[in-house]
């Protein structure tokens, strides 16, 4: 048992950005614990002031690699709203596709490269290609079939060039859908293997729970992603206009980053917390597997969020497969080649909302008459989590404190990887500090 | 498909010997996998590959009567392929196309005097008709042989201009450009045109061959003016970006107001005269 | 061309997305080649190993502050060899956009009256302008066959064939449409190719992130896009997108 | 000379397609342009075209293709490698076939260039007669409006019909078949066709002022007219564009690619341009051609000169599509040459 305890983990390894964790404890009493982020800031906000309208979702798209697409898309979406410009039904769908392939990557990303090593007493994914070489192999299918569907949907893995401001530049032909169709139904035992895999370690995800606010969006008509109302697994519905009712961010002294705030001192977002709200609208499959994990909402265990990204990957798969079918039925309407849909711009502000991989991700800009940005707030998911990681960790670490310092800070970290964060698309992070 | 069908497909080859000349060539002994004898010209090159990283053009540096089917390559490290090329050894294999070009015009000098003048590296393909020369000594007349090149640890083919120094059938002249204090040098000092003034050039029966880096043609050619050499006694081999070797690829052709030329195919010996109105060949 | 040993590679991340490592994440299958030609020794994103025993460095994003530019320059005296991969190490990327602001309102836009928090330096730098860099992997983000390409060149021990044309070039091989015939306005005749025009390919123009070519013809690039109906205005939108700090940094010279 | 109505051909058209034995490929429209590409059925087959992007060359000297794949576990094994798609090319205008003609003898030059001469001989060029003239085009001026030679096939469009024109015995042979409808032309349709040729003479907006003939000489004349060719340069983005799109232009670079493994890649030629920057540049950084002015010389020299010293054409053949696609409009040859042509009074 140790009654001192200092833990320094500078750069959390296994992560999207850079965060460190610090705990000292002086004979059993904790004196500090803090999740502290202390990714460089990049000011996206001020960078797209005085920038054109076409321009702004490429630049937002580079505010994070692994949710390129989301942010590009809830970026299109708050243009599209400033300057009520439609989008085709096709389009939407195409729009959901590209959602479920970046859904897709991001969490066998996550689950296979990132989770697992902790879950298989491994260090990381290195070691794993020796030991665990299949298992390696089916994580990589997967991973490359998600890729291959933001490919063919939005022209390539990363930043994505076929959105655009209303619609795409580029679609994808028949043939490409169908193909693509085919490889996603080819995927089921691959899907499987991985969720067995980690039904058969789920002893070792650990068990701790804590009352929370899971904020997601909502939709009467399907598992929200692209489209819908913000919803609170304690308030409710709140139409995306009023986003800012619920983001609530401030800033508290011992931390390095906004946090915000709903009902509660703080909320989660992300596949778990998309799971509590709307549970009921997964794809049969998906189900199946939750019901494996004895999935019963609402489930308090941030460590969930894990499973949750393997039956989010499930439904991602399977409602891919339902709109494939569907646009395929409905035959592609066919567009020009380089389309730029003839737009005029106008002045408002408009604000879009998606579920990206870690959550939900507003945009909100305001443009003059000429379509050149004058203000712009992005709130991200890793930022509305991170008052959430502080909360679980201050509730966590007096329960583990006399453990071994090493599985302390084992533990932690595993805690903080289940949110996935991913601190370098932070766009609000405060008064960089570093450990000494 | 064989290959005699693609003129891009190079023959195996191995290296035999290697020998450091100087800080940044190396004399590379090769033969083919064949056993043939390449069965070159003075003055004409090959393309050597080093598969996975390209090809260079390299005059062949030995004389076609050299014992043996080997041939011999002084290489300058300079780039992509010629780095790699130096961290070869023997037994090592690469690959050899040509040769290709057209050498030195050995027919129209025979039963002349000839005059060498080499700076630096171009001493590598005027060695080959050198060593040709002085192999069928009796079908020449004189032979004078002025070489220059920055600093005396640059010299190259050391053994053999040592015997050149020593050989009374034909007058060797060297020259550094500079020579440190602590390296003894009994030669002159001074760039290579500082030699030319003190050869006698007989000017009705001798042909002047030049080959070296861009500037020094600029010079030499100004001074072998000045001595009254015709200049279609005066031969020089050109050196251009090659990609093919063999009159496809574009990047060695050089223009002029009368016509245009393939280094490739038309060199890369050319007759100074042929070239002198070639604004881009010197 | 296969050398007896892997050399050790090591990955580190600054200011960016992070789009560049997930690039090599996303080499999937091939990663495992990849593996048998070099020895990774760190790579935070993906692994809690970590030595500092390593022969190639990659870097990737910019540099905004001191700390950072001291963790670059101990990298730098570790590796033998440093990669700046992705615009933001190789040209400042889309950071170097507030280069050309005024500084005091970029961080009041963002952080308002907290703004004084701050250590971050007015201008966002590639690797480059802190440390000798050896290799750069353009594009925003990297091209993955373009990586591998300057991998193997490493280890091989050759120079990689990195472009110094314009996209025009590549654009032109793939039969594309150009962006002056559809009304639309491209920086492609003043960028670096290598990237297989791969944003016109899907529809759109280029924008520039590979930076300009060595030796570009800035000017005639300006009075086109002016020809073509831009204000100077919007011309020097299209350049600052990208090029801010490459033109800066000529300008200096 | 047969004729056809259109319908049949079209017919023919999806025959030869369904058929398999050669790869189809005609010209298609691609936005506002054109491009010779894969034809899935005869209906994407527009014989109404003014110019392609790209000529045909592409299918003969591909913008990418292996020389040479190698292999290096025990020493080296190197084998030469021609990868020939056999095909029928539908749509080729006259200039077009002027300048395939001319590449075959650069490519037939000894050495013989047989990844060249193989996939041209393996191809059924199927000509037509132009029915829109690109705006650029001066092919008129170049004698390369109409062609008496160098198609397998050649159409003419004649309303509900086309014209059938027979150059090669491989022409005869793909026509030679059952289902196929067509008849003798009438001599009515014959002289409907000289017409046609006729007229199409006079279809050009551009024109060269003088007889292509004297290029030659004019330009070497005009050789060392530094001023000239710099002031015409200063826009040049040296971009290639010019060389690229052209029909005559043939330069290469020559790389390695290797696989992962390290042990066995591909010798590949690339297409190259003149214009670029480094095109004469050899190791240590010595340009032989450093100004752009110098390389924007070069091309018209090429173009107007050295080639004609070589093979005997110029190598110009008209089409326009350097100058429709040079951004800052600076390609045009009708351009310079006329200038040139009306300084060499002065
Ligand atoms: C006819 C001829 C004879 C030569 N003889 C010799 C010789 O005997 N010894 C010697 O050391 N060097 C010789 N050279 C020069 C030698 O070819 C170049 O130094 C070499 O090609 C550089 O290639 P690299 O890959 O090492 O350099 P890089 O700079 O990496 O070159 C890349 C590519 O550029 C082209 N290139 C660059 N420089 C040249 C150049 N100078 N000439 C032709 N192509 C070039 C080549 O295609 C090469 O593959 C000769 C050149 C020519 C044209
Ligand atoms: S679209 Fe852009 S890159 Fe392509 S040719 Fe036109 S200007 Fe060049
Ligand atoms: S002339 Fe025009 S097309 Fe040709 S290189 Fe110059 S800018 Fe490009
Ligand atoms: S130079 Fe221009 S007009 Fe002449 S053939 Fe080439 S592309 Fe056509």
């Amino acid at each position: 048992m140790s009654e001192d305890v200092d833990i320094d983990v500078e750069y959390l390894t296994r992560v999207e950005g850079h965060g460190n964790i610090e705990v000292n404890a002086r004979n059993g009493k904790i004196e500090k614990c803090e999740w502290q982020v202390v990714e460089a800031p990049r000011f996206f906000e001020s960078l797209v002031v005085d920038r054109d309208w076409t321009e702004l979702h490429h630049v937002t798209s580079r505010i994070c690699g692994i949710c390129s697409i989301g942010h590009t898309l809830a970026s299109l979406k708050a243009t599209e709203d400033a300057m009520d410009i439609d989008v085709s039904e096709q389009d939407k769908k195409l729009r959901k596709l590209a959602l479920h392939g970046e859904n897709m990557q991001s969490h066998v990303l996550h689950v296979g490269y990132l989770a697992l090593p902790d879950l298989m007493d491994s260090k990381s994914v290195v070691p794993l290609t020796e030991t665990h070489e299949e298992e390696v192999k089916t994580v990589i299918r997967l991973h490359r079939l998600a890729n291959e569907m933001s490919d063919v949907i939005t022209g390539r893995t990363t930043h994505p060039q076929r959105l655009i401001p209303g619609g795409f530049s580029k679609i994808p032909t028949e043939n490409e859908l169908m193909e693509l169709k085919n490889k996603l139904e080819g995927s089921f035992n691959d899907l499987t293997a991985v969720a067995n895999l980690l039904n058969d370690l789920e002893s070792k995800i650990p068990a701790f729970e804590r009352e929370t606010e899971y904020i997601s969006l909502t939709h009467e008509d399907e598992f929200a992603l692209y489209d819908g109302d913000i919803c609170s697994s304690d308030t409710g519905r709140t139409p995306v206009e009023e986003y800012l009712e619920i983001t609530n961010e401030y800033t508290v002294p011992q931390s390095t980053a906004k946090y915000t705030k709903n009902n509660r001192e703080s909320y989660m977002v992300g596949a778990l917390a998309r799971l509590n709200n709307n549970y009921g609208q997964l794809s049969p499959m998906a189900k199946d597997i939750a019901e494996k994990f004895d999935f019963d909402p609402l489930v308090c265990n941030p460590f969930m969020n894990t499973i949750a990204q393997v039956v989010e990957v499930v439904h991602s798969v399977e409602d891919s497969i339902r709109l494939i079918e569907e646009l395929l039925d409905e035959g592609l309407e066919e567009q020009e080649e380089y389309n730029s849909p003839d737009i005029e711009p106008k002045a408002g502000r408009g604000i879009g909302a998606v579920e990206v991989p870690r959550g939900i991700l507003f945009h909100d800009y305001t443009y003059d008459k000429d379509g050149k940005c004058t203000e712009a707030n992005c709130v991200i998911p890793t930022n509305q989590n991170h008052g959430n990681i502080q909360l679980d960790m201050e509730k966590m670490v007096p329960d583990i404190i006399s453990k071994p310092e090493e599985e302390v800070e084992k533990q932690l970290s595993m805690l903080v990887r289940a949110y996935d964060p991913c601190i370098s698309c932070s766009t609000h992070d405060l008064n960089i500090k570093f450990i000494d | 498909m064989n290959k005699k069908d693609s003129p891009y497909l190079p023959e195996n080859a191995t290296i035999l010997s290697v020998e450091k000349m100087a800080e940044r060539e190396k004399l590379f002994e090769i033969e083919l996998d064949s056993g043939e004898q390449l069965g070159h010209d003075p003055g004409q090159f090959v393309e050597v590959s080093v598969p996975g990283v390209g090809e260079a053009p390299i005059s062949i540096s030995s004389s076609p009567t050299k014992e043996g089917n080997s041939f011999e390559l002084c290489i300058r490290k300079v780039g992509n392929v010629t780095n790699v090329i130096h961290n070869l050894k023997e037994g090592d294999k690469i690959g050899i196309r040509g040769p290709y070009g057209e050498g030195f015009p050995v027919e129209e000098l025979r039963g002349h005097d000839v005059i060498f003048i080499a700076g630096g590296l171009g001493i590598a393909p005027l060695r080959s008709l050198i060593n040709y020369s002085l192999d069928n000594r009796e079908e020449f007349e004189d032979i004078k042989i002025l070489y220059g090149c920055r600093k005396p640890c640059e010299l190259l083919y050391e053994d053999e201009v040592e015997e050149w120094r020593d050989m009374n059938n034909i007058d060797y002249r060297e020259t550094v450009d500079e020579c440190p204090d602590d390296v003894c040098w009994e030669g002159n000092v001074g760039v290579i045109t500082t030699l030319i003034p003190g050869i006698d050039i007989d000017l009705d029966n001798s042909y002047t061959v030049v080959c070296g880096p861009p500037i020094m043609y600029r010079f030499v050619l100004q001074e072998l003016k000045e001595k009254k050499v015709p200049d279609e006694r005066i031969y020089l081999s050109l050196e251009r970006r090659m990609k093919c070797g063999v009159g496809k690829c574009g990047h060695c052709q050089i223009n002029g107001e009368k016509e245009e030329l393939y280094v490739c195919q038309d060199g890369p010996v050319f007759n100074y005269d042929n070239i002198k109105d070639f604004e881009e060949a010197l | 061309m296969k050398p007896e040993e892997r050399p050790k590679a090591a990955f580190f991340d600054f200011a960016g997305c992070e789009g560049d490592q997930l690039q090599v994440a996303n080499l999937e299958e091939k990663i495992l080649d990849l593996l048998n030609i070099v020895e990774l020794v760190s790579f935070r994103e993906v692994m809690t190993e970590h030595s500092d025993d390593y022969d190639v460095a990659f870097i990737e994003g910019s540099i905004t502050d001191s700390h950072a530019e001291e963790r670059l320059k101990e990298i730098r005296n570790n590796a033998d060899i440093v990669v700046a991969i992705g615009a933001c190490a190789t040209i400042g990327g889309i950071n170097s956009i507030r280069n050309a602001q005024d500084f005091e309102k970029v961080q009041e836009r963002v952080y308002g009256d907290e703004r004084e928090h701050y250590e971050a330096w007015e201008k966002a730098k590639p690797a480059k302008a802190v440390v000798d860099v050896d290799y750069e992997v353009h594009g925003c983000p990297i091209d993955r066959e373009e990586f591998l390409h300057v991998v193997q060149s490493i280890v091989m021990g050759r120079e990689p064939n990195i472009p110094d044309y314009p996209v025009c070039v590549e654009c032109k091989l793939n039969e594309n449409v150009c962006a002056f015939e559809r009304d639309e306005f491209c920086v492609g005749p003043v960028t670096r190719a290598g990237c297989d025009s791969c944003c016109v390919n899907e529809g759109t123009i280029c924008w520039g992130c590979r930076g300009m070519i060595d030796n570009p013809n800035e000017e005639a690039h300006e009075e086109v896009l002016e020809e073509y109906g831009l204000t100077a205005e919007e011309v020097m939108k299209k350049f600052d997108l990208y090029f801010t700090w490459q033109k800066e940094a000529r300008e200096d010279e | 000379m047969k004729v056809i109505k259109k319908e049949d051909l079209e017919n023919f058209v999806d025959e030869l397609i369904a058929n398999n034995e050669k790869e189809v490929v005609g010209v298609k429209s691609k936005d506002s342009k054109y491009v010779f590409d894969k034809l899935e059925n005869a209906e994407e087959l527009e014989l109404d075209y003014d110019v392609t992007i790209l000529p045909p060359k592409k299918y003969f000297m591909p913008q990418r293709e292996t020389l040479v794949e190698y292999e290096t576990r025990e020493g080296i094994e190197m084998e030469a490698v021609n990868e020939v798609v056999p095909r029928i090319i539908i749509g080729i205008h006259p200039y077009d076939l002027e300048a395939i003609k001319q590449m075959d003898k650069v490519f037939a030059d000894s050495p013989e260039d047989d990844n060249y001469l193989e996939k041209r001989e393996k191809s059924v060029l199927i000509g037509v007669n132009m029915k829109q003239i690109s705006e650029w085009s001066f092919a008129g001026s170049m004698g390369t409006a109409t062609i008496e030679d160098g198609y397998d096939l050649m159409l003419t469009d004649l309303g509900d019909r086309y014209a059938v024109e027979i150059g090669t015995s491989k022409g005869r042979e793909l026509l030679e078949r059952e289902s196929l409808e067509m008849r003798d032309a009438e001599p009515e349709e014959v002289e409907e066709v000289e017409n046609i040729e006729e007229n199409i003479q006079n279809g050009f907006e551009k024109e060269l002022d003088f007889s292509p003939q004297n290029l030659p000489w004019l330009l070497a004349e005009n050789y060392g007219d530094e001023d000239f060719w710099e002031e015409n340069a200063e826009d040049c983005y040296s971009c290639g564009t010019c060389n690229i799109v052209c029909p005559t232009c043939y330069c290469f670079d020559v790389q390695d690619f290797s696989d992962i493994s390290l042990e066995e890649g591909e010798r590949m030629r690339q297409w190259d341009g003149c214009m670029l920057e480094a095109f004469a540049e050899v190791a240590g950084g010595e340009n032989f051609r450093e100004e752009r002015a110098e390389r924007y010389r070069h091309r018209y020299m090429r173009k107007g000169r050295y080639l004609y010293n070589r093979f005997g054409d110029i190598a110009c053949v008209g089409c326009g599509r350097c100058s429709s696609q040079c951004v800052p409009d600076i390609a045009d040859p009708t351009d310079i040459f006329n200038k040139l042509w009306s300084d060499k009074d002065e």
